[in-house]
């Protein structure tokens, strides 16, 4: 390496003669990196497999079910069928003659709304307050958030919920779902902000600092970029709290009955006494079987999303990456 | 420990609390039309006096008594005398419904709240401890797979759902346990033995309910106990020939549940939360019975003094939990917390 | 150095599965280690030099595992087979017969425990009598100067690297132990602090009549303790001798490389050369003499016939086949002018 | 002389001990990690920091490049300063931009020095993106490609599209090198930057950096704990040698003059724990203390005198300035003041 004294900065990239990829190889590689990868790694993974299959019945149900399906009413059909008898109302009746399945499908769109109403909340104010409070350690910012945050931690959840409910009766799938999601996001900011924390004292964070990256592109790529998968994580499972806090809210009979819910048919019909009368029974166990369906959907894709988002992983099933260059230690 | 640890700790609780009385001060003040228009009618139904010839002195004094706030008086001056009868007195107010005060309602509850919910969350954890650690050691086994799924299925059951299968399953069809109320109908409190019994026997499904719900942390402890397992200081005990129980309790155990520690405060929180669905589902007359019942009869000076000794308890509970953990902990309470 | 033999490794074999098939770690490997003496295995990062070290106390972890012999020979009493120790046996071997120091002293400690609980609880477990051990491992901290009462009280999290790294020394002699590994036991640590630890250790060496294996990819510092290298590349020993012959007799192409790379104060610096190649990946398998892809001097009967440990000189072996020539084909150029071969 | 490349005057950074600042039960004093260092880097040039872990020389190479803070003296840049260039203070002749992009960093760990979510092209095309944005891609990938093969990592095509845990160390940590290289600097702090790599592909990884310091003319503040590779990359650039002890330079000078006539007594007890190969054995530890001192509480008077092995009563009760013992050789010890009272003295005994 003798000779190089006289190169010097640019001499070094004019001697260069190299061919650059074309813009269709570079199109594909990011494709084949950034989309494709992810996807080869969610088929290969059973519970991101059948994670998907039940939130898509699931979607198919509060879109075009609800089309298909006519809004049921005391009356459309005799009372309290045996499910799996008849077409029409093939989970069978309610004391009323309403289908149950027709009811467990009308349900099924305010449950999204809510859903994505309180995993928006829960998940957004946890990152927004996460991130300010992990960039800002030490400071009196800090230092309120979370004090915030611990004392919404104390406050038990759901009394808190059932009381503002009572007092503002929301009616609005949206609301219940906003509300839901106030005593959610504490735990959550407080582990966004450990994780900030430790994001910020990596070396990379610093180098991009260093090298005059702006700080909006370091947020994206260095800090985001690591909190993602985390994020994710949490609203798949914030998603199953949000189900399992408002049918329980409906189930109470705290939530006023303007909507349908799984909850509701599952107080109707507990107040009715199904557990003694067998012939009220479905119209207590399938709603059951519906809710536990849906959140089992969820934390299975939560846990598939660990995988999804492995580096490693993707690397693995990228194929314009190669493939044994895996190095140990 | 640190004192100035303690020091500060102490300090956060008392802030927290003061904080909370806020809250529900907040609230009232939050009602529609303000604490007087919604409390009114609740009144006035409860007097009997539909007419409405009752005065509207008359009446503010009413809801003074009961929810120890005057409307009529400024803002600053509720609070201050909201703050004063509740913490100085000792004064929560008084239930509408019941017109007893809401302190003595709430203290004749408490007790029994608190037993389901001790339990539920000791046998909760300590089971689901258990488990995760015996899947970490066992990682890739049949018995791991196996246990991780049924995991898996126990998160995806709402508690509620658990306790309705539970009555139907165990209280109705095989009548095991009973399903309603804290002890037998016609068994007399006391400390005899057929008393204890039956209390016991009607706790069980509840606390059952109420302890899945911390079943979650099994996971989280199989993960944290599979990363401990592979840090050094477990490998050089092993190394060190120290027996395999203390290794297991005192480097994986001991390790491996520090981590949860937030989940565990949160789960305190969490399972005093369950209390309003499975008391009501077994009719088991407890504090979270008593803030269901005040919530449907609009009982408002009720329903805030639940509130508040529901957090009281939680908070209580937090700040011996912290407290402990800076003592299990030497990193904490020096203050090379790793937050 | 006496012939007397402590440790005895034959045909030792590590292997580990992975998910590209069956990786070799440590390969068909023969060493003897002689009482009382300092043994220093060299090598480079994944040489499989901490696989030996982990294999005498039949510690490779999951889902690795070792063949071959190992017979430990205590000073009194009957030969130990320590890969065929049952369970219990082997717990009470450890520690108390050979033990053994790791780089990571931060991590070797359990964080949430005391030093003065992990000194105790190493003597409650392997039954010995623990006022009398507190008060040897008084002696062994203050020989290792530090401040008994403040190291015991101490949380491992409030010491030091240096305090840390000696306190772990003196754990591992609380067991009055005949052999005593130490894996990189100053990596971590600045130079002054390794260089006071290298000496205190001979002087404990000394005071215990220890024999010692120190691990390490520091070929100067090694010098500065070891009576005897044990120099390893690629999953196997190419060359064994007493420090001073190995220095300046190698007769390994690789030993010599690694001599010519090291920069110290004296060398001018234009005569510090560097390794060309890579390091070999454990799960390829290379034929014959596995230096030889990086080897000046590799011809064909290095690709084809491995050569196996042969005698240079008098205690002295190396896995050359052209060992003889190897002195004068490629000079150790950092050699200081001084220094002349005999 | 000409106006140094990088120049720092009387720059001290005292830190929180405890990191929060709304702590209002406690009252810990400050800790100074660089307590009141002056240090010019020319053009060109090569300085290596050594000394113990927590001596500050981390801290000090930080606030050089401009990345931390100092709580009082300067670093400039050119003659321009860098802080107020960064808060637009007084007239500023050099912006602050052109400062960020000329002062780079190499970390220690090359792990964490890339993120580990980006491929190694991406990580490479964003700086360059950032400041030579005439560049079309085709242009920055193969400048890319080209620095990569330079520094020996070849075919490079294969490299661009991995992710950082599929390299090894040692091309991890070129790769951050040609990230650093990417901006064209004229000054790269190196952070214990090589102590990470196996011992085999130090000098390799020295060498890199000193080619293509002659190639970009760029300066290097390189920061060791180890002597031996200070003096390699120092000497081989006619760099200078700076000993930190404590927070404070104690002696600073020519490669030669630092190891043939070393005048500090902690600079001789470096020199003695580095070990030579073909050297004979010295027993005795020259040092009357193993342990440095809390940081946090540093001895009054010179701050060696705890360890030194001539310490003198005069060493606790005053603190030595910096004494000129040849060109561009200081040494902060009384026994370079041949008139000092120091020589009167008792010797400190333990």
């Amino acid at each position: 390496m003798s000779d190089t004294d006289e190169l010097d900065f640019e001499e070094l990239f004019d001697d260069a003669d190299r061919e650059p990829p074309s813009r269709s190889a570079r199109l594909k590689r990011t494709l084949d990196v950034t989309v494709l990868a992810p996807l080869r790694i969610a088929l290969h993974d059973w519970r991101a497999v059948v994670a998907g299959g039940i939130l898509v019945l699931y979607a198919l149900m509060g879109t075009v079910g609800v089309w298909l399906a006519k809004k049921p009413s005391s009356g459309d059909h005799p009372k309290l069928e045996a499910p799996f008898q008849h077409v029409a109302y093939p989970l069978g009746t309610d004391l009323y003659g309403r289908s149950i399945l027709d009811q467990i499908i009308h349900a099924t769109p305010d449950m999204f709304r809510m859903i994505f109403a309180g995993a928006i909340v829960a998940v957004g104010v946890a990152a927004v307050v996460g991130l300010l409070s992990g960039f800002m350690r030490g400071t009196w910012v800090d230092a309120l958030l979370m004090m915030l945050a611990d004392m919404i931690i104390t406050i038990p959840g759901l009394p808190l919920i059932i009381v503002i409910t009572a007092i503002f009766q929301p009616t609005n799938p949206f609301v219940v779902g906003v509300f839901l999601g106030i005593d959610m996001w504490p735990g959550l900011a407080r582990t966004v902000r450990s994780q900030v924390l430790s994001i910020r004292e990596e070396s990379y964070v610093e180098a991009s600092r260093i090298m005059g990256l702006p700080t909006p592109s370091i947020l994206r790529r260095d800090v985001a970029g690591q909190l993602m998968p985390f994020i994710l994580v949490n609203a798949a499972l914030t998603s199953r709290r949000v189900i399992f806090e408002s049918v329980a809210l409906y189930f109470l009979g705290i939530l006023p009955f303007t909507t349908y819910n799984w909850g509701v048919l599952m107080n109707l019909a507990y107040q009715e006494n199904a557990l003694t009368r067998s012939e009220l029974l479905p119209w207590l166990v399938f709603p059951m079987i519906t809710i536990i369906l849906m959140s089992f959907a969820f934390v299975l894709l939560s846990q598939a999303m660990d995988a999804i988002f492995n580096v490693r992983l993707q690397a693995r099933h990228a194929e314009t990456i190669d493939e044994d260059e895996e190095v140990a230690g | 420990m640190h004192p100035r640890y303690v020091l500060k700790r102490t300090g956060q609780m008392v802030f927290t609390f003061f904080a909370t009385v806020t809250l529900t001060f907040v609230l009232y003040q939050a009602m529609p039309g303000g604490p007087a228009e919604a409390m009114r009618a609740m009144i006035l139904a409860e007097s009997g006096d539909v007419g409405g010839s009752v005065s509207l002195d008359l009446l503010n004094e009413m809801v003074e008594h009961y929810a120890n706030v005057n409307p009529d008086q400024p803002l600053h001056v509720q609070y201050y005398n909201y703050l004063h009868s509740l913490l100085v007195e000792g004064d929560m107010g008084t239930s509408i419904y019941q017109g007893e005060p809401v302190l003595d309602l709430i203290l004749q509850r408490a007790p029994w709240t608190m037993f389901i919910g001790v339990y539920a969350l000791t046998m909760g954890y300590a089971v689901s401890l258990f488990l995760g650690a015996a899947m970490a050691y066992k990682e890739r086994s049949l018995f791991d797979s196996v246990s991780s799924t049924g995991v898996i299925l126990l998160n995806s059951v709402p508690y509620y759902i658990f306790a309705i299968v539970l009555v139907y399953v165990l209280g109705i069809k095989y009548s095991l346990f009973p399903i309603n109320g804290r002890y037998g109908t016609f068994v007399d409190p006391g400390f005899t033995l057929e008393y204890m019994g039956s209390v016991v026997r009607h706790a069980v499904l509840p606390v059952v309910s109420m302890g899945i719900l911390a079943t979650g942390g099994a996971l989280t402890m199989r993960g944290n106990a599979i990363r401990v397992l592979g840090d050094d200081y477990v490998r050089v005990a092993e190394l060190r020939g120290l027996r395999r129980s203390r290794v297991a309790m005192q480097y994986v155990g001991r390790n491996s549940v520090l981590p949860l520690y937030t989940q565990f405060m949160i789960g305190i929180a969490g399972v005093l939360s369950s209390t309003v669905v499975v008391e009501e589902i077994f009719a088991y007359n407890g504090m979270g019975k008593l803030l269901y019942d005040a919530v449907l009869l609009h009982d408002y000076p009720l329903l805030m003094g639940t509130l508040l000794v529901f957090t009281t308890i939680t908070l209580i509970a937090i700040y011996l939990a912290d407290l402990t953990y800076g003592y299990i902990d030497p990193r904490i309470s020096t203050g090379e917390s790793n937050e | 150095m006496t012939d007397d033999v402590a440790i005895e490794i034959r045909d030792l074999e590590v292997t580990f599965d992975v998910e590209r098939g069956e990786s070799n770690v440590v390969r068909n490997v023969d060493l003897d280690v002689y009482r009382e003496e300092t043994l220093g295995i060299v090598g480079e990062s994944g040489s499989g030099k901490s696989m030996v070290a982990l294999s005498l106390l039949d510690a490779i972890p999951e889902p690795g595992g070792a063949s071959g012999e190992v017979i430990y020979h205590p000073e009194n009493g009957d030969p130990v087979s320590v890969l065929d120790l049952d369970p219990e046996a082997l717990r009470r071997f450890r520690w108390e017969q050979i033990a053994m120091v790791f780089q990571g002293a931060m991590t070797s400690f359990n964080p949430v425990m005391s030093i003065r609980e992990h000194f105790r609880e190493t003597l409650q477990d392997h039954g010995y009598d623990v006022p009398a051990g507190m008060e040897r491992g008084t002696g062994i901290l203050e020989q290792l100067y530090l401040d008994p009462d403040r190291v015991f009280e101490s949380y491992p999290h409030e010491l030091s690297g240096g305090m840390r790294q000696r306190a772990l020394i003196a754990l591992s002699l609380i067991l009055e132990p005949e052999v005593l590994i130490l894996d990189e036991p100053t990596a971590a640590l600045d130079l002054l602090m390794q260089r006071s630890i290298i000496n205190l250790l001979r002087e404990i060496q000394a005071t215990f009549e220890l024999t010692l294996v120190f691990i390490t990819h520091d070929l100067p510092l090694l010098t500065k303790i070891a009576d005897r290298m044990a120099v390893m590349y690629a999953f196997d020993f190419v060359e064994i001798a007493g420090t001073q012959e190995l220095l300046h007799h190698s007769g390994h192409p690789y030993t010599r490389a690694l001599l010519s790379t090291t920069p110290d104060l004296t060398t001018p610096p234009e005569e510090i050369q560097t390794i060309e190649g890579t390091k070999p990946d454990p799960v390829e398998y290379i034929s014959g003499c596995s230096y030889h892809p990086r080897c000046p001097m590799a011809d064909e009967q290095c690709r084809a016939t491995e050569p196996g440990l042969m005698d240079v000189r008098a205690n002295h072996e190396a896995s050359c086949h052209y060992h003889a020539d190897v002195p004068d084909e490629i000079t150790i150029r950092n050699r200081p002018r001084g220094v002349i071969d005999e | 002389m000409s106006e140094p490349l990088l120049s720092m005057d009387g720059v001290t950074v005292e830190f929180n001990s405890s990191g929060g600042t709304l702590d209002l039960l406690s009252n810990e004093q400050p800790v100074r990690a660089v307590d009141d260092v002056s240090l010019d880097v020319g053009e060109n040039d090569v300085v290596a920091l050594i000394g113990e872990s927590g001596c500050g020389k981390s801290t000090l190479g930080k606030a050089a490049i401009g990345s931390q803070r100092p709580t009082s003296g300067s670093v400039s840049y050119r003659g321009q300063d860098v802080w107020d260039a960064r808060k637009d203070r007084g007239a500023v002749r050099i912006p602050f931009e052109e400062i960020r992009r000329s002062l780079q960093i190499i970390h220690q760990d090359p792990g964490s020095a890339l993120n580990p979510n980006q491929r190694v092209l991406t990580s490479l095309m964003l700086p360059l993106k950032k400041w030579q944005p005439e560049l079309g891609y085709e242009e920055r990938e193969e400048r890319i490609l080209t620095l990569l093969e330079h520094v020996g990592m070849s075919p490079p095509e294969d490299f661009v599209n991995r992710y950082p845990h599929q390299l090894s160390g040692g091309e991890q940590q070129r790769v951050v090198l040609v990230r650093a290289l990417l901006l064209n600097p004229d000054m790269i702090l190196a952070d214990e930057a090589i102590s990470a790599l196996d011992v085999s592909l130090r000098v390799e990884m020295m060498d890199i950096m000193l080619d293509l310091q002659s190639v970009f003319d760029t300066s290097f503040l390189f920061i060791s704990h180890d002597l031996s590779n200070a003096r390699y990359i120092a000497q081989q650039a006619g760099g200078r040698i700076a000993v930190m002890y404590l927070g404070e330079i104690v002696e600073i000078g020519p490669v030669e003059e630092i190891l043939e006539n070393p005048q500090h007594p902690y600079t001789k007890v470096l020199k003695w724990a580095t070990p030579e190969l073909y050297e004979e054995r010295e027993e005795d530890v020259p040092i009357r203390e193993i342990d440095v001192p809390d940081p946090t509480n540093p001895p009054a008077g010179c701050r060696f005198h705890t360890r030194c092995p001539n310490a003198r009563e005069a060493c606790r009760e005053s603190h030595p300035e910096p004494y000129a013992v040849g060109p561009d050789h200081d040494s902060q010890c009384f026994r370079s003041d041949e008139s000092h009272e120091y020589w009167e003295s008792e010797p400190l005994h333990d």
